[in-house]
Protein backbone atom coordinates (compact mmCIF):
# COMPACT_ATOMS: atom_id res chain seq x y z
CA UNK A 1 0.00 0.00 0.00
CA UNK A 2 1.42 3.43 -0.38
CA UNK A 3 1.54 5.61 2.31
CA UNK A 4 1.78 9.72 2.48
CA UNK A 5 3.76 11.20 4.79
CA UNK A 6 3.00 14.30 5.62
CA UNK A 7 5.72 16.90 5.78
CA UNK A 8 6.12 20.79 7.47
CA UNK A 9 8.50 23.49 8.47
CA UNK A 10 12.37 23.47 6.95
CA UNK A 11 12.09 19.73 5.85
CA UNK A 12 9.16 20.86 3.34
CA UNK A 13 10.75 23.86 2.33
CA UNK A 14 14.44 21.78 1.53
CA UNK A 15 12.29 18.96 0.02
CA UNK A 16 10.02 21.59 -1.83
CA UNK A 17 6.61 19.36 -1.27
CA UNK A 18 4.14 18.68 1.46
CA UNK A 19 4.29 14.85 1.69
CA UNK A 20 6.27 12.29 0.84
CA UNK A 21 4.67 9.10 -1.01
CA UNK A 22 6.06 5.31 0.21
CA UNK A 23 5.38 2.12 -0.31
CA UNK A 24 5.15 -0.70 2.53
CA UNK A 25 3.45 -3.84 3.10
CA UNK A 26 0.22 -4.15 4.12
CA UNK A 27 0.95 -5.25 7.32
CA UNK A 28 3.53 -2.47 7.85
CA UNK A 29 4.39 -0.65 11.17
CA UNK A 30 5.59 2.80 11.76
CA UNK A 31 8.95 1.01 11.42
CA UNK A 32 8.50 0.20 8.09
CA UNK A 33 7.79 3.60 7.10
CA UNK A 34 10.56 5.03 8.79
CA UNK A 35 12.69 2.42 6.80
CA UNK A 36 10.96 3.09 3.53
CA UNK A 37 11.54 6.92 4.21
CA UNK A 38 15.38 6.55 4.87
CA UNK A 39 15.43 4.04 1.15
CA UNK A 40 13.92 7.06 -0.53
CA UNK A 41 16.45 9.41 0.99
CA UNK A 42 19.47 7.94 1.48
CA UNK A 43 21.35 11.35 2.10
CA UNK A 44 19.24 11.65 5.39
CA UNK A 45 18.85 8.23 6.22
CA UNK A 46 19.60 8.36 9.73
CA UNK A 47 17.40 11.73 9.89
CA UNK A 48 14.29 9.69 8.56
CA UNK A 49 15.26 6.12 10.16
CA UNK A 50 14.72 7.88 13.97
CA UNK A 51 12.15 10.35 12.80
CA UNK A 52 9.08 10.89 15.09
CA UNK A 53 5.57 9.63 13.45
CA UNK A 54 2.36 10.71 14.32
CA UNK A 55 -0.50 8.31 12.88
CA UNK A 56 -4.12 9.66 13.07
CA UNK A 57 -3.08 12.93 15.17
CA UNK A 58 -1.21 11.03 17.82
CA UNK A 59 2.58 9.79 18.60
CA UNK A 60 2.92 6.21 17.49
CA UNK A 61 5.60 3.97 18.88
CA UNK A 62 8.06 1.98 16.02
CA UNK A 63 5.35 -1.00 16.41
CA UNK A 64 2.61 0.35 16.16
CA UNK A 65 0.56 -0.72 12.97
CA UNK A 66 -0.58 1.37 10.25
CA UNK A 67 -3.35 0.79 7.86
CA UNK A 68 -4.52 2.13 4.08
CA UNK A 69 -6.06 5.72 5.50
CA UNK A 70 -4.56 6.51 8.19
CA UNK A 71 -2.73 9.95 8.60
CA UNK A 72 1.02 9.56 9.29
CA UNK A 73 2.82 12.81 9.56
CA UNK A 74 6.39 13.48 10.19
CA UNK A 75 6.38 15.61 13.28
CA UNK A 76 10.25 16.95 13.87
CA UNK A 77 10.72 19.99 15.43
CA UNK A 78 13.78 22.59 16.04
CA UNK A 79 13.39 24.90 18.24
CA UNK A 80 9.35 25.67 18.03
CA UNK A 81 7.83 28.67 19.87
CA UNK B 1 -8.65 23.99 38.06
CA UNK B 2 -9.14 24.49 34.51
CA UNK B 3 -7.26 24.76 31.14
CA UNK B 4 -7.73 26.71 27.81
CA UNK B 5 -6.03 26.55 24.80
CA UNK B 6 -6.02 28.71 22.06
CA UNK B 7 -4.32 28.50 18.10
CA UNK B 8 -5.07 32.01 16.50
CA UNK B 9 -5.06 33.43 13.25
CA UNK B 10 -1.70 36.02 13.29
CA UNK B 11 -0.50 37.87 15.95
CA UNK B 12 -1.44 38.05 19.80
CA UNK B 13 -3.36 40.95 21.08
CA UNK B 14 -1.05 42.15 23.64
CA UNK B 15 -4.80 42.27 25.76
CA UNK B 16 -4.82 39.76 28.34
CA UNK B 17 -7.85 37.81 28.09
CA UNK B 18 -10.30 38.61 30.78
CA UNK B 19 -8.94 35.25 33.42
CA UNK B 20 -5.51 36.10 32.97
CA UNK B 21 -4.14 37.98 36.21
CA UNK B 22 -8.22 38.31 36.79
CA UNK B 23 -8.80 41.02 39.02
CA UNK B 24 -10.95 39.02 40.63
CA UNK B 25 -8.45 35.78 40.86
CA UNK B 26 -10.52 32.14 40.66
CA UNK B 27 -9.94 30.90 43.92
CA UNK B 28 -8.60 31.87 47.04
CA UNK B 29 -5.55 29.75 46.95
CA UNK B 30 -3.95 31.67 44.31
CA UNK B 31 -1.04 33.16 45.47
CA UNK B 32 0.74 33.53 42.48
CA UNK B 33 0.17 34.64 38.56
CA UNK B 34 2.99 34.48 35.75
CA UNK B 35 2.48 35.35 32.37
CA UNK B 36 5.06 34.51 29.66
CA UNK B 37 5.19 36.20 26.40
CA UNK B 38 7.46 35.09 23.37
CA UNK B 39 7.49 38.02 20.68
CA UNK B 40 9.09 37.77 16.93
CA UNK B 41 12.81 39.13 17.46
CA UNK B 42 14.05 41.02 14.37
CA UNK B 43 16.64 38.95 13.78
CA UNK B 44 16.61 35.03 13.32
CA UNK B 45 20.80 33.42 13.22
CA UNK B 46 21.61 36.71 12.78
CA UNK B 47 19.62 37.35 9.42
CA UNK B 48 17.27 40.53 9.47
CA UNK B 49 13.67 38.93 9.40
CA UNK B 50 10.49 40.50 8.49
CA UNK B 51 8.06 37.99 10.15
CA UNK B 52 7.69 34.57 11.34
CA UNK B 53 5.63 32.07 9.51
CA UNK B 54 3.91 29.37 12.02
CA UNK B 55 2.53 26.43 10.62
CA UNK B 56 0.14 24.36 13.09
CA UNK B 57 -0.46 20.85 12.32
CA UNK B 58 -3.98 20.96 13.19
CA UNK B 59 -6.28 19.15 15.17
CA UNK B 60 -2.86 18.11 16.58
CA UNK B 61 -1.50 21.02 17.67
CA UNK B 62 -4.34 21.98 19.88
CA UNK B 63 -5.14 18.38 21.63
CA UNK B 64 -0.98 18.09 22.34
CA UNK B 65 -1.40 21.27 23.86
CA UNK B 66 -4.60 20.74 25.80
CA UNK B 67 -2.93 17.16 27.02
CA UNK B 68 0.13 18.95 27.85
CA UNK B 69 -1.28 21.62 29.99
CA UNK B 70 -3.59 19.19 31.32
CA UNK B 71 -0.37 17.55 32.48
CA UNK B 72 1.42 19.91 33.94
CA UNK B 73 -1.62 21.85 35.53
CA UNK B 74 -1.96 18.46 37.88
CA UNK B 75 2.32 17.59 37.77
CA UNK B 76 2.64 20.59 39.47
CA UNK B 77 -0.62 21.29 41.73
CA UNK B 78 -1.55 24.64 39.96
CA UNK B 79 -5.06 26.19 39.72
CA UNK B 80 -4.97 27.28 35.73
CA UNK B 81 -2.94 27.51 32.79
CA UNK B 82 -3.95 29.36 29.64
CA UNK B 83 -2.47 28.66 26.30
CA UNK B 84 -2.15 31.18 23.06
CA UNK B 85 -0.38 30.42 19.77
CA UNK B 86 -0.60 31.94 16.48
CA UNK B 87 -0.57 30.46 13.44
CA UNK B 88 0.33 32.13 10.21
CA UNK B 89 2.13 35.52 9.63
CA UNK B 90 3.73 37.49 12.51
CA UNK B 91 5.28 40.33 12.60
CA UNK B 92 8.76 41.11 14.08
CA UNK B 93 8.17 42.74 17.40
CA UNK B 94 4.82 41.08 17.48
CA UNK B 95 3.53 38.31 20.05
CA UNK B 96 3.18 34.90 18.92
CA UNK B 97 2.70 32.40 22.13
CA UNK B 98 1.12 33.62 25.75
CA UNK B 99 1.35 31.57 28.91
CA UNK B 100 -0.48 32.18 31.89
CA UNK B 101 -0.44 30.41 35.13
CA UNK B 102 -2.13 30.54 37.90
CA UNK B 103 -0.41 28.65 41.19
CA UNK B 104 -0.49 28.82 45.06
CA UNK B 105 2.66 29.48 44.97
CA UNK B 106 5.58 30.65 42.92
CA UNK B 107 8.30 27.99 42.66
CA UNK B 108 5.83 25.56 40.83
CA UNK B 109 4.30 28.67 38.97
CA UNK B 110 8.35 28.57 37.83
CA UNK B 111 8.80 25.39 37.65
CA UNK B 112 5.67 24.72 35.36
CA UNK B 113 6.19 27.02 32.86
CA UNK B 114 10.16 26.51 32.31
CA UNK B 115 8.65 22.69 31.77
CA UNK B 116 5.85 23.36 30.05
CA UNK B 117 7.62 25.52 27.20
CA UNK B 118 10.26 23.21 27.34
CA UNK B 119 7.74 20.10 26.26
CA UNK B 120 5.79 22.40 23.65
CA UNK B 121 8.95 22.84 22.02
CA UNK B 122 9.83 19.21 21.45
CA UNK B 123 6.28 17.92 21.37
CA UNK B 124 3.60 20.12 19.44
CA UNK B 125 3.45 19.92 15.69
CA UNK B 126 4.28 23.71 15.19
CA UNK B 127 6.78 25.22 13.25
CA UNK B 128 7.94 28.20 12.82
CA UNK B 129 9.72 29.53 8.81
CA UNK B 130 11.64 33.32 9.19
CA UNK B 131 10.49 35.21 5.97
CA UNK B 132 13.36 37.57 5.27
CA UNK B 133 13.33 41.12 4.60
CA UNK C 1 17.98 48.97 29.37
CA UNK C 2 16.00 50.38 31.79
CA UNK C 3 15.03 49.67 36.02
CA UNK C 4 11.99 50.76 36.98
CA UNK C 5 10.94 50.42 40.93
CA UNK C 6 8.04 51.67 42.55
CA UNK C 7 6.72 51.20 46.31
CA UNK C 8 2.76 51.93 46.42
CA UNK C 9 0.41 52.38 49.09
CA UNK C 10 -2.15 49.66 49.11
CA UNK C 11 -2.49 46.99 46.74
CA UNK C 12 -0.95 47.19 43.38
CA UNK C 13 -4.05 47.89 40.38
CA UNK C 14 -4.42 45.28 38.08
CA UNK C 15 -3.68 47.16 35.18
CA UNK C 16 -0.56 46.72 33.84
CA UNK C 17 2.10 50.18 33.42
CA UNK C 18 2.00 51.34 30.22
CA UNK C 19 5.63 49.92 29.13
CA UNK C 20 5.18 46.32 31.15
CA UNK C 21 4.44 43.67 28.16
CA UNK C 22 4.45 46.72 25.40
CA UNK C 23 2.43 47.09 22.54
CA UNK C 24 5.53 48.16 21.07
CA UNK C 25 8.46 46.89 22.72
CA UNK C 26 11.35 48.98 23.72
CA UNK C 27 13.65 47.24 21.78
CA UNK C 28 14.02 44.88 18.43
CA UNK C 29 15.48 42.38 20.48
CA UNK C 30 13.35 41.37 23.24
CA UNK C 31 11.73 38.06 22.53
CA UNK C 32 10.45 37.19 25.93
CA UNK C 33 8.65 39.24 27.94
CA UNK C 34 7.86 37.65 31.93
CA UNK C 35 5.35 39.40 34.18
CA UNK C 36 5.27 37.84 37.84
CA UNK C 37 2.40 38.83 40.00
CA UNK C 38 2.04 38.17 44.12
CA UNK C 39 -1.41 37.94 45.54
CA UNK C 40 -2.49 37.83 48.94
CA UNK C 41 -3.81 34.62 49.82
CA UNK C 42 -6.71 34.01 51.84
CA UNK C 43 -4.64 31.91 54.65
CA UNK C 44 -1.29 32.13 56.09
CA UNK C 45 -0.16 29.59 58.25
CA UNK C 46 -3.56 27.81 57.99
CA UNK C 47 -5.51 30.86 59.64
CA UNK C 48 -7.84 32.89 57.55
CA UNK C 49 -6.59 36.11 57.12
CA UNK C 50 -8.50 38.99 55.75
CA UNK C 51 -5.65 40.63 54.73
CA UNK C 52 -1.72 41.47 55.07
CA UNK C 53 0.16 44.66 56.17
CA UNK C 54 3.44 45.25 54.05
CA UNK C 55 6.15 47.94 56.53
CA UNK C 56 8.83 49.16 54.39
CA UNK C 57 12.03 50.47 56.02
CA UNK C 58 12.25 53.74 53.08
CA UNK C 59 14.43 54.82 51.93
CA UNK C 60 16.31 51.71 52.18
CA UNK C 61 13.62 49.87 50.57
CA UNK C 62 13.41 51.26 47.66
CA UNK C 63 17.18 51.68 47.22
CA UNK C 64 17.52 47.47 47.80
CA UNK C 65 15.34 47.03 45.09
CA UNK C 66 16.77 49.69 42.83
CA UNK C 67 19.87 48.29 43.06
CA UNK C 68 18.94 44.07 43.23
CA UNK C 69 17.04 45.14 39.57
CA UNK C 70 20.41 46.83 38.03
CA UNK C 71 22.38 44.13 39.04
CA UNK C 72 19.85 41.12 38.30
CA UNK C 73 19.56 43.29 34.20
CA UNK C 74 22.83 42.92 33.76
CA UNK C 75 23.87 39.68 35.05
CA UNK C 76 21.95 38.06 33.15
CA UNK C 77 22.04 40.45 30.17
CA UNK C 78 17.82 40.98 30.19
CA UNK C 79 16.60 44.54 28.97
CA UNK C 80 14.13 46.24 31.10
CA UNK C 81 12.97 45.50 34.50
CA UNK C 82 9.80 46.30 36.52
CA UNK C 83 8.81 46.14 39.78
CA UNK C 84 5.93 47.34 41.82
CA UNK C 85 5.51 46.47 45.58
CA UNK C 86 2.65 47.51 48.26
CA UNK C 87 2.71 48.98 51.10
CA UNK C 88 0.29 48.68 54.11
CA UNK C 89 -2.98 46.95 54.06
CA UNK C 90 -3.49 44.55 50.74
CA UNK C 91 -6.67 42.55 51.21
CA UNK C 92 -6.78 38.47 50.64
CA UNK C 93 -7.52 38.07 46.83
CA UNK C 94 -5.19 41.58 45.58
CA UNK C 95 -1.89 41.94 44.45
CA UNK C 96 0.85 42.74 46.28
CA UNK C 97 4.12 42.46 44.21
CA UNK C 98 4.68 42.54 40.55
CA UNK C 99 7.41 42.10 38.63
CA UNK C 100 7.76 42.23 34.87
CA UNK C 101 11.22 41.62 32.85
CA UNK C 102 11.75 41.89 28.93
CA UNK C 103 14.65 39.64 27.89
CA UNK C 104 15.81 38.84 24.59
CA UNK C 105 15.52 34.71 25.44
CA UNK C 106 13.27 33.14 28.17
CA UNK C 107 16.06 31.06 30.12
CA UNK C 108 17.68 34.05 30.91
CA UNK C 109 13.84 35.37 32.31
CA UNK C 110 13.10 32.55 33.95
CA UNK C 111 16.26 32.68 35.67
CA UNK C 112 16.50 36.05 36.60
CA UNK C 113 12.84 36.42 38.43
CA UNK C 114 13.82 33.40 40.54
CA UNK C 115 16.61 35.48 41.73
CA UNK C 116 15.30 38.08 41.84
CA UNK C 117 12.27 37.36 44.62
CA UNK C 118 14.75 34.81 46.46
CA UNK C 119 17.24 37.80 46.97
CA UNK C 120 14.01 40.31 47.73
CA UNK C 121 12.46 38.11 50.33
CA UNK C 122 16.15 38.22 51.73
CA UNK C 123 17.55 40.95 50.97
CA UNK C 124 15.02 43.93 50.56
CA UNK C 125 13.33 45.49 54.42
CA UNK C 126 9.97 44.88 54.05
CA UNK C 127 8.06 42.81 56.50
CA UNK C 128 4.51 41.49 55.86
CA UNK C 129 2.08 41.12 58.89
CA UNK C 130 -1.08 38.83 58.68
CA UNK C 131 -4.24 41.00 59.55
CA UNK C 132 -6.46 38.07 61.06
CA UNK C 133 -10.19 37.63 60.44
CA UNK D 1 26.46 56.72 73.71
CA UNK D 2 23.12 55.24 73.35
CA UNK D 3 22.15 53.67 70.11
CA UNK D 4 17.91 53.42 69.07
CA UNK D 5 17.79 50.40 66.68
CA UNK D 6 14.77 50.03 64.48
CA UNK D 7 13.07 47.08 64.64
CA UNK D 8 9.82 45.54 62.35
CA UNK D 9 7.15 42.94 61.34
CA UNK D 10 7.22 39.98 64.11
CA UNK D 11 10.18 40.96 66.01
CA UNK D 12 8.29 44.56 67.10
CA UNK D 13 4.83 42.89 67.43
CA UNK D 14 6.35 40.22 70.05
CA UNK D 15 8.46 43.14 71.78
CA UNK D 16 5.37 45.54 71.64
CA UNK D 17 7.84 48.88 70.40
CA UNK D 18 9.77 50.21 67.43
CA UNK D 19 13.04 50.10 68.67
CA UNK D 20 15.57 49.37 71.07
CA UNK D 21 18.02 51.17 72.90
CA UNK D 22 21.44 50.01 73.91
CA UNK D 23 24.42 51.69 75.44
CA UNK D 24 27.78 51.20 73.61
CA UNK D 25 31.07 52.80 73.84
CA UNK D 26 31.80 56.07 71.31
CA UNK D 27 34.21 53.73 69.71
CA UNK D 28 31.60 51.24 69.31
CA UNK D 29 31.20 48.41 66.00
CA UNK D 30 28.11 47.07 64.72
CA UNK D 31 29.88 44.15 66.40
CA UNK D 32 29.04 45.57 69.63
CA UNK D 33 25.60 47.05 69.00
CA UNK D 34 24.36 43.31 68.62
CA UNK D 35 26.63 41.91 71.33
CA UNK D 36 24.42 44.79 73.78
CA UNK D 37 21.12 43.76 72.06
CA UNK D 38 21.82 40.19 72.75
CA UNK D 39 23.03 41.10 76.56
CA UNK D 40 19.28 43.20 76.69
CA UNK D 41 17.57 39.94 75.60
CA UNK D 42 19.29 36.93 76.83
CA UNK D 43 15.93 34.56 76.04
CA UNK D 44 16.72 35.89 72.07
CA UNK D 45 20.53 36.55 72.59
CA UNK D 46 21.53 34.17 69.47
CA UNK D 47 19.15 35.80 67.22
CA UNK D 48 20.58 39.30 68.38
CA UNK D 49 23.80 38.01 67.99
CA UNK D 50 23.61 37.13 64.03
CA UNK D 51 20.76 39.34 63.09
CA UNK D 52 22.31 41.27 60.27
CA UNK D 53 22.26 45.36 60.85
CA UNK D 54 21.77 48.70 58.55
CA UNK D 55 23.49 51.82 58.98
CA UNK D 56 22.11 54.78 57.03
CA UNK D 57 20.04 53.07 55.33
CA UNK D 58 22.92 50.31 54.16
CA UNK D 59 23.87 46.86 55.11
CA UNK D 60 26.63 47.36 57.62
CA UNK D 61 29.56 44.90 58.50
CA UNK D 62 29.98 43.38 62.20
CA UNK D 63 33.86 45.30 62.03
CA UNK D 64 32.20 48.68 60.76
CA UNK D 65 32.20 51.83 63.06
CA UNK D 66 29.01 53.58 64.54
CA UNK D 67 28.62 56.90 65.55
CA UNK D 68 26.13 58.70 67.48
CA UNK D 69 23.53 60.24 65.23
CA UNK D 70 23.98 56.94 62.89
CA UNK D 71 20.36 55.56 62.05
CA UNK D 72 20.59 51.75 62.56
CA UNK D 73 17.57 49.00 61.98
CA UNK D 74 17.45 45.30 62.42
CA UNK D 75 16.85 43.76 59.18
CA UNK D 76 15.84 40.49 59.45
CA UNK D 77 13.60 39.21 57.04
CA UNK D 78 11.14 36.05 57.18
CA UNK D 79 9.78 35.75 53.92
CA UNK D 80 8.34 38.80 52.94
CA UNK D 81 7.13 39.47 49.43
Amino acid sequence: MTIRVLIFGSLARELSCKDIAVDVAESATVRDVNQALAAKHPSKASFFQSARLAVNHAFAAPSSPVQQGDEVALIELVGGG
Amino acid sequence: MSVLVRILDGALSSQRLPHVLNPAPTTEQVGATLVFEGIVRANEQGRAIRALSYEAYEPMATNALTELARDILHKHALIAITVEHSRGEVLAGERSFRLAIDSPHRKEALAAMDEFIDRMKRDVPIWKSPIYI
